[in-house]
């Protein structure tokens, strides 16, 4: 790698080139690249996003290339190192930060460029004998999916170019009158907790006997007047079938001497209960 | 650039929010040379209204705007476009929306006073996220709590104007939630309820 | 119940699901008696498409399913409707992307190797939180290599219906149908080389 980096300095990285104004199928960003930094003198700020729009050494190169309307077959090394090594150079003096794969591209660079000044061996005449022949193969490889990747961000995509339709789904309308909680309504609750409690049934901690009135103190202690509890809340299925319904009594009993109040916003909602003030 | 009738443009537009747009939002959207009155938004609003007298959509007007939905009619058809999966509030976040809808300004504090339990920051995080409650204060007392409200997008999913339009604490229930495999004998009342059946009740002191 | 006609059904579920339906989905909508046949779905969706014509929507196939898209004509109309611009994505990203999806299964190093650049990655965890890429296995070589490969989310997005719909790749050109006299003064080697060099390399990360 130390081979070509006292021949090109930055100054003349590029030199004497000829450049086009334009630089064909170049793009930066979105905008074509409409010039060059011919001399590499540009202010190191610039320098650096220009630098920054390179996905690696094969895309620099690419670039090297096409900007000189060149067949990618037919790459002039000694040209293209020469190029290449200017660039690595300027951005190891600004110290950018210099991916390893530039300086690994460097190196390989180099290397065929050496390898073709050197006298070739008559006999070896297979088609691995140009040293380009991976770097073309590579470049080539990534060039294909470069293009792919333009061709995808030209493909109309959700978000940008379309918009998936959607209309909101309302909530079946609701209003009127909560009816009275009806005896069916209680013990469709009922059985929505007994249901439960058999899942418990198994446990039988204890079978403990629940007097109603007991019950009734208890629930009664659960309740405010203030705020609603849930009824299912007070029916513990832990208890077991039993303890539900002495809890399902205690409240009946509580209801039928106006101590507690249950509301329920529509059937089958949940039921509430609160005490009496 | 030949501009589409009005109201096509207001459709896809609406369509393509997936929301309510305001008037002044559906203006923004045309040049200035070239924009659209309030009433003419209005005309085109009630002739896309019209095109879909005999179709599944419907658009209608909503606190926070003009917004195009499904026709309850159709509502029915596609009770089952969810089933495969269920985005499905749980009960205690759903409980805590409720109070904070009919208790607000509330804290959280508050909240878990009346449901009796503590909730969990991912309840809260939840709600704010989908833009259904927001911190709307802090309440002068030691620690200064937060304190919460319901938004406009919570009133735009319930499809109502304003809060007063809220019905009962008890309705904002999924009737589904009530577990459908009861066996235990008892018959099967589904039916003799109406999804319109009538619930109006202020649980609120 | 009386039935709507069937595009207003489907057309009101695929609003309501704001994106794709497959055929299934949508058959699993009707009761087991009255469940249209697919190619009667097909026919509601074309008729649909035949509805929209002047409009500014689109009923579409796409990977996951049918769904109802904002036509791109409507698009200038549309952009100020949001605040911000949609998302570019990266080269990096996009060249990522692109090497999974014209040679998937591929590895993370294989995609390396194409592009000549480690992968950040963000990019491989936006790709995948994106849904549009996901792990489909693992390479048997030392390691284990995680092979990644695009998802029906890419297809959906990018509005195809299957990946043969991804416009072609770029020929590849063997070095040896290069004219002899633009070589370095090599002899020329075009009578040595293979008529088809292979495209496809495995490299193991």
């Amino acid at each position: 790698m130390t081979v070509e980096q006292g021949e090109a300095r930055p100054e003349e990285a590029v030199p004497g080139e000829e450049l086009p104004a334009t630089v064909p199928g170049v793009r930066v960003g979105k905008e074509p690249l409409r010039e060059l930094p011919r001399d590499l003198y540009i202010p190191p700020d610039a320098l650096e996003v220009f630098l920054e729009t390179f996905e690696g050494p094969l895309d620099l190169l690419l670039y090297l290339i096409r900007r000189q309307n060149l067949d990618i077959l037919d790459i002039p090394i000694a040209a293209i190192t020469r190029q290449y090594m200017g660039y690595v150079e300027v951005m190891k003096e600004l110290r950018l930060e210099l991916a390893a794969e530039y300086l690994v591209m460097a190196a390989v660079l180099a290397e065929i460029k050496s390898r073709m000044l050197l006298p070739r061996p008559p006999q070896v005449e297979d088609e691995e004998s140009d040293p380009r022949a991976e770097l073309v193969r590579r470049l080539q490889e990534y060039e294909r999916y470069k293009n792919a990747a333009e061709d995808l961000d030209s493909l109309p995509r959700l978000g940008r170019d379309l918009h998936p339709a959607t209309a909101i789904v309302p909530e079946v309308p609701r209003e009127s009158p909560a009816p009275d909680v009806s005896l069916d309504d209680l013990l469709m609750a009922l059985a929505d907790v007994m249901a439960r409690a058999e899942m418990f049934s198994h446990h039988h901690v204890q079978r403990e006997v629940l007097s109603v009135r007991e019950r009734m103190s208890w629930t009664l202690q659960q309740l405010n007047s203030e705020h609603f509890t849930a009824f299912s809340s007070l029916l513990r299925p832990e208890e077991g079938r039993r303890g539900v319904v002495v809890g399902f009594l205690a409240i009946l009993e509580l209801i039928r001497e106006s101590l507690l109040e249950l509301v329920q916003a529509e059937p089958f909602a949940p039921i509430y209960v609160r005490a009496r003030a | 650039m030949t501009m589409p009738p009005l109201k096509h443009i207001l459709e896809a537009a609406l369509l393509a929010a997936g929301d309510a747009l305001s008037l002044e939002h559906m203006q923004s959207l045309f040049p200035d040379t070239d924009r659209p009155d309030k009433p003419r938004l209005r005309a085109a609003l009630l002739e896309l209204q019209q095109d879909y007298l005999d179709r599944g959509l419907d658009v209608v007007e909503v606190a926070s705007g003009w917004r195009i939905q499904v026709a309850s009619g159709m509502v029915p058809w596609l009770s089952r476009l969810w089933e495969e999966k269920p985005v499905r509030y749980s009960r205690a976040l759903l409980e805590t929306l409720a109070v904070i809808a009919y208790r607000q300004p509330v804290t959280r504090g508050e909240i878990e006073e009346v449901r009796g339990v503590s909730i969990s920051t991912t309840i809260m995080r939840t709600l704010q996220d989908r833009g259904w409650v927001r911190v709307i204060g802090h309440r002068d007392v030691p620690g200064r709590p937060a304190m919460f409200g319901t938004t406009r997008a919570f009133l735009d999913h319930f499809n109502l104007k304003s809060l007063d339009q809220l019905p009962s604490l008890g309705e904002l229930r999924d009737l589904n939630e009530l577990h459908p495999e009861l066996d235990l004998g008892f018959p099967d009342t589904a039916d003799a309820a109406g999804p319109d059946s009538p619930a109006r009740e202020s649980t609120d002191g």
